[in-house]
């Protein structure tokens, strides 16, 4: 038996014909003799066959219907998801605003993406359990955990500032792909247990090609575990478009793992939180994974320390702005007149509070005692960690007055 | 369990018996752990009596193994997880090192991840490729983790429950070819600290430093050196990380010289570390350079010429003799 | 948009219910209610939702035809695959033999994989390359690699014991799936240099679950690379049946990778020669990566130190043992009248002629000097090497007299 | 290329394009080497001018670019493999211990693999979390690799240019915090054995031993122990596998103290290895046991807490002193 992959015949491009992709000025291309006959597709060619996307909510704030996915919300709680995203946009443009002011050593910013995690962390109920990137900002938000305790790492004050049972939101991980293997085993635990708690586990497109994710495939898929695999396909992975790492749809990777993939319309809050909350209840119900891609864009820079001027139009950024996650839900909100200028004001005044609170905490937030270094290393202590731990001390008394260290 | 006499790893299969039958919440994890019992039988009868929920076969992916062994211990439980031989540890060591190590300290010591990860290591058994090896330096160099690896059967047992009661992560090295040595296990018994090393034997003119296969080669070397008149102290050192440098050291004060063996490569191997440190501490009492005896700075090599690559009785003696001679 | 797997409703097996899948006297199993809902299928349910192999012979011998999939071969090419596989089993009996007298230290039997090895290794070309696992000793066979050289390493004289570019056989790889990396990386170099050359790459049913496949699925992709992986899929990876691996046929993995995956009887011959053929072609013409899963099994023990009876019945053996990749051959043979029993008896009398030169050549096999320790851990030298190597040799010159050493 | 002050990065990218320019075998493998340059820009404009087929963009897994890359070298290619960072550099661990440096020997010889594996290491730049790790030891006690780092700019680009030529696989550690320190490139010069260390400052009282980017501090604690009267030797070490023992060992006997400075934590550090082996080739020569300064057995702690962790001139001095006082 055969299974053609809709790609399978089509590649993005042949490796064998030298000048394809290097079209500037290649000195001693490295490939002799096109031998390979076929023409690689360019990215207009993908770009038309890329697969309709769930979508209950058009850019134009328009709400359409799905034959599979559906929610039916209350005008407050649309409103609800209105205020979170506006409410994360603003956190997260403050502690951008953080780091450029040397308040924060790095930002990893979250703009665009705030209605896959919004939506997705709203499909949440609080006894399910969250493995983000370092990029869910938005989602810790759903879980309640305070925004302030998300920027120790970017200051350099801790690895992960808050306690991941507190909010059952696990802390940043920071190496790519690694978190997808404690959501499975975390949801295998659920399921030994017996509860109906769904555990979700987010990642990057760049991240989708680790093999600990492959792995979490398998062993979610073997051992029916109820997690949900929700990949941000944000078009790029620092300077890598998403074509470096796979040459179909992501969802589909699912698929070959004996378990569904959709793809979501990343900035549509409501398509996400339906399709989570489906994706979440199969769980629930014993049965299995799913993958969830949400297909959105990376507004800002990777990171405050990166230049996307380097690696991508602005084009191709204006063009994704025109499918703002919250200008729609404006538009829609406004439409049924479910919300009013008033309304409005009061949230942007909230979120100008936020702004106002996260600056002021991050301010004074102190810098770890030295001899933190020290601390947690073990959970029952370590011989060589306790003799260090005097001989810093000794030494660091040696400079009583207070001198240089 | 009764005292018994049990070969070392039928008391590692009691042991984990045992913190099955006490601890709902402990889990057995690895490749071939279910109905083969392992390569090793260590986990023999496991699955039979405690189910499939309880000892997991797992599909073949090491990351995977000790990833989603993290996850369950989020979740409350306390897996202990076989790595099938040495040379496959490698696969998981991202997420030993970048996660089972650091996740408390990250968590500011909210999260702790009591997972053992058992390693049946060492040569001597007339394996192929990646079959012998002896990793253990790669691990005390970690932060986070603890290393820890028995001599005999007693230790084997005690250990491992002591190593699966930790809070932190113990990466449990088991001397392979010393599976089928029997030894006294008493269940009874009060064990001594998990990280204490043991004296062996009591010697007066030098001082052998080992762990785990070594031990045993050190106490023939220690008879063979006392019907030549000198006498040899051994201590089984049983934990890596941390090391009992203060043991070392009373020894050391005592006997004034030092050899270290071990099977792993010597460059930068736990010699190093021990003759780094005990010459620091020992510095006006040391009558010799504190030696090293172990594996050469070559991949381990092929069955025919182990007997050639690990340290045995002849190159123990040679190094007590060169020390001797300082 | 959504892709529902084949399995993606059907749970192998639900987590959550404790006593589904531990049958004998649990002591304290670990879930401890019921909460999902969803029965596991049992191995009969998963049997019959199988999806067909890619057929050519029948066991009984019967010629069949397939609309995707054919070779057309000249009796004495068909008679040359039989060949190939007696020859191949009577090496391998020998070198089990020869485990048992203690002239190995180990050996990997392919016993029943004939046809997956024979058929893949004669599709390929001389200039193609294979990355082995432990037990390719067929597809060595069609290398034209001696088969004495196999031995050495399962007799612990060295740790793979041939140039691998003399007959583009890479070493034996005993870390599962490694290779498969290789394997693509050498196929991104055949594309870079324009060749049309292909590359194919054995793993097995356990292997697949290694990220390194995985990201080997990823690059290859990615790179269009000219690699053929091949599958065989022979029921166990030591104790562990390949349920414990996958909830869908493994085939299917290629698929959400973005490119086919095809699943054909591996004790077939003829079928394994046209699919790899066709998967070799589609590599050569720019096409890409394909996965083939040969279905097949392994009649023997892992290895010699392997007890299969703790694991299995022999129910399930017998019933493979009806499906035999040589006897199938055989009576096509002598259906179509292209071999007579004057014909069969030489190709035996071969075989017994290669098992004596084997047996000979392996009790002749020199141990290696000692200092082959330190040969060859470098290409450029390392001055630790030689020092050591000096040590060595003044340490094994101080027993002057032969005495232990 | 006229002699030129440089940036280490940019000395290095111009060693690369000289790489590439002259030999056409040689490809350059990772994340973000492409049009970004890197993420320190150390590959900038290569993609540019040799092309996506040399200068290649890969997948996000580590363990897939090494992988691959051992295949490409199997091809007759030289994959110069960059790693992002530090701590990224694990999951590739398995492919680089039991594959790359284990395959020539398996192959008797006849299978090369002239992999150069780049690896950014080391902290001071206020990073965050596995951004800053110095991981050098993991690499140096496996057989087979061979472990650099350069302190400078003319050694950056030299020894990148040595480790692109060699036929073994070299892990070519990067000091990041120095990649924006100028130096002068001679493109014409002769460079050095690889592996040799390098005399950095002479003295007589005392020998500080260092690599890569604790070079520097050593070189400032030497000048402030000048002014105090105190003559102290340094040696930039630039090789951890092999080390230059016999360098090491001359200007013991000279100065007969000796301290190494290393970020990495101390224990099973660089400093262990050279320790033991220089206490045994100097038994007789050193006043002082050999002292270690380094990074603490903890992860690498945040940026608020790195000038702390790492060995600064004031620790450095600190051991001078107590190495003096023997
Ligand atoms: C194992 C590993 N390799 C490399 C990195 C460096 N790195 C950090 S983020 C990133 C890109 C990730 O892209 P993606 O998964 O798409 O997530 P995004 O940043 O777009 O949210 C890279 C390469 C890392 N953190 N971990
Ligand atoms: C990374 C790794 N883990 C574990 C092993 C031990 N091991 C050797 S073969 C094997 C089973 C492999 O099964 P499969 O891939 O199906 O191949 P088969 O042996 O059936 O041909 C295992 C677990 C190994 N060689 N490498
Ligand atoms: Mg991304
Ligand atoms: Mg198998």
């Amino acid at each position: 038996m055969t299974v053609e992959s809709t790609a399978a015949r089509k590649p993005r491009r042949s490796s064998g014909t030298s000048s394809t992709t290097s079209t500037t000025g290649s000195k001693t291309g490295g490939a002799k003799r096109a031998a390979r006959t076929k023409k690689p597709e360019t990215a207009q060619d993908q770009s038309r066959t890329e697969p309709p996307l769930v979508q209950l909510l058009t850019p134009e704030g328009e709400r359409v219907q799905h034959p599979d996915y559906d929610v039916d919300l209350s005008p407050e709680e649309l409103r609800g998801l209105y205020r979170d995203m506006v409410m994360t946009r603003r956190f997260d443009g403050e502690a951008t605003a953080l780091q450029r002011q040397g308040e924060l050593g790095l930002w990893a910013s979250l703009l665009g993406q705030e209605a896959a995690q919004i939506g997705s962390g709203r499909a949440l109920r609080d006894d399910d359990y969250v493995f983000p990137t370092y990029r869910e900002h938005g989602v810790a938000w759903c879980r309640g955990v305070d925004p302030t305790n998300l920027l120790g790492m970017f200051r350099g004050v801790n690895n992960g500032g808050w306690d991941p049972n507190s909010n059952n939101f696990q802390l940043y991980t920071i190496v790519i792909g690694s978190q997808t293997l404690h959501a499975t085993g975390y949801a295998m635990g659920v399921a030994k247990d017996g509860t109906d708690s769904a555990v979700i586990a987010y990642f990057g497109d760049g991240a989708s090609s680790q093999g600990d994710v492959a792995e979490s495939f398998t062993f979610s898929a073997v051992y029916n575990a109820p997690v949900v695999f929700f990949c941000q396909n944000n078009q790029w992975a620092i300077s890598e478009p998403t074509e470096k790492q796979t040459r179909v749809p992501l969802y589909q990777r699912a698929q070959g793992y004996g378990f569904p993939g959709v793809r979501v319309d990343g900035n549509d809050v409501l398509a996400c939180l339906a399709v989570t909350r489906w994706a979440l209840e199969r769980a629930r119900r014993g049965e299995g994974p799913t993958l969830v891609e949400a297909f959105t864009y990376r507004m800002g820079a990777h990171t405050t320390s990166d230049d996307p001027t380097r690696y991508r139009t602005d084009d191709e950024r204006a063009a994704w702005e025109a499918k703002d996650p919250i200008l729609r839900l404006r538009r829609h909100l406004e439409a049924q007149g479910h919300a009013d200028e008033a309304w409005f004001a009061q949230v942007e005044e909230e979120s100008e509070a936020l702004g106002r609170r996260v600056r002021e905490a991050v301010r004074a937030m102190p810098d770890p005692d030295h001899t933190a270094i020290f601390e947690n290393v073990y959970a029952d202590g370590h011989a060589l960690v306790d003799e260090e731990r005097a001989q810093f001390a000794a030494y660091q008394a040696s400079f009583a007055d207070g001198e240089v260290k | 369990m009764a005292v018994q006499k049990l070969p070392l790893a039928k008391a590692l299969n009691e042991s984990l018996r045992k913190a099955l039958e006490t601890d709902p919440k402990v889990l057995i994890m690895g490749e071939d752990v279910g109905k083969l019992g392992g390569v090793f039988r260590v986990t023999d009868g496991l699955q039979k009596d405690f189910g499939e929920e309880r000892v997991i076969d797992t599909p073949l992916a090491e990351s995977g193994i000790v990833g989603t062994a993290i996850g369950l211990a989020l979740r409350g439980y306390r897996p202990v997880v076989e790595i099938q031989f040495d040379g496959f540890v490698f696969p998981a060591y991202d997420q030993i090192v970048t996660q089972l190590a650091k996740m408390h300290a990250r968590s500011l010591g909210t999260v702790k991840l009591p997972i053992v990860v058992r390693i049946p290591y060492g040569g001597g058994i007339g394996a192929v490729e990646h079959h012998s090896e002896s990793p253990e330096a790669l691990f005390a160099h970690v932060a986070g983790l603890k290393v820890v690896s028995p001599s005999n059967s007693s230790d084997a047992y005690w250990m491992l429950q002591q190593a699966i009661q930790s809070d932190d992560p113990v990466i449990f090295f088991e001397p392979k070819r010393r599976y089928w040595d029997k030894g006294e296990v008493d269940p009874d018994a009060i064990p001594g600290e998990l990280h204490k090393a043991r004296t062996a034997r009591v010697g007066a003119d030098i001082t052998l430093a080992a762990y785990g296969p070594m031990v045993k080669v050190c106490l023939e070397a220690a008879a063979a050196a006392a019907e030549e008149g000198k006498s040899v102290e051994v201590l089984d050192l049983r934990s890596v990380s941390p090391f009992d440098f203060d043991a070392i050291q009373a020894s050391v004060e005592k006997t004034r010289r030092l050899v270290v063996v071990h099977e792993a490569p010597v460059f930068f191997g736990s010699g190093a570390e021990i003759a780094a440190r005990i010459t620091e501490r020992c510095f006006y009492h040391l009558e010799a350079p504190v030696l090293r005896v172990g594996g050469y700075h070559a991949p381990y090599p092929p069955a025919r010429l182990e007997e050639e690559y690990l340290p045995g009785l002849d190159r123990v003696l040679d190094a007590v003799d060169r020390a001797l001679a300082y």
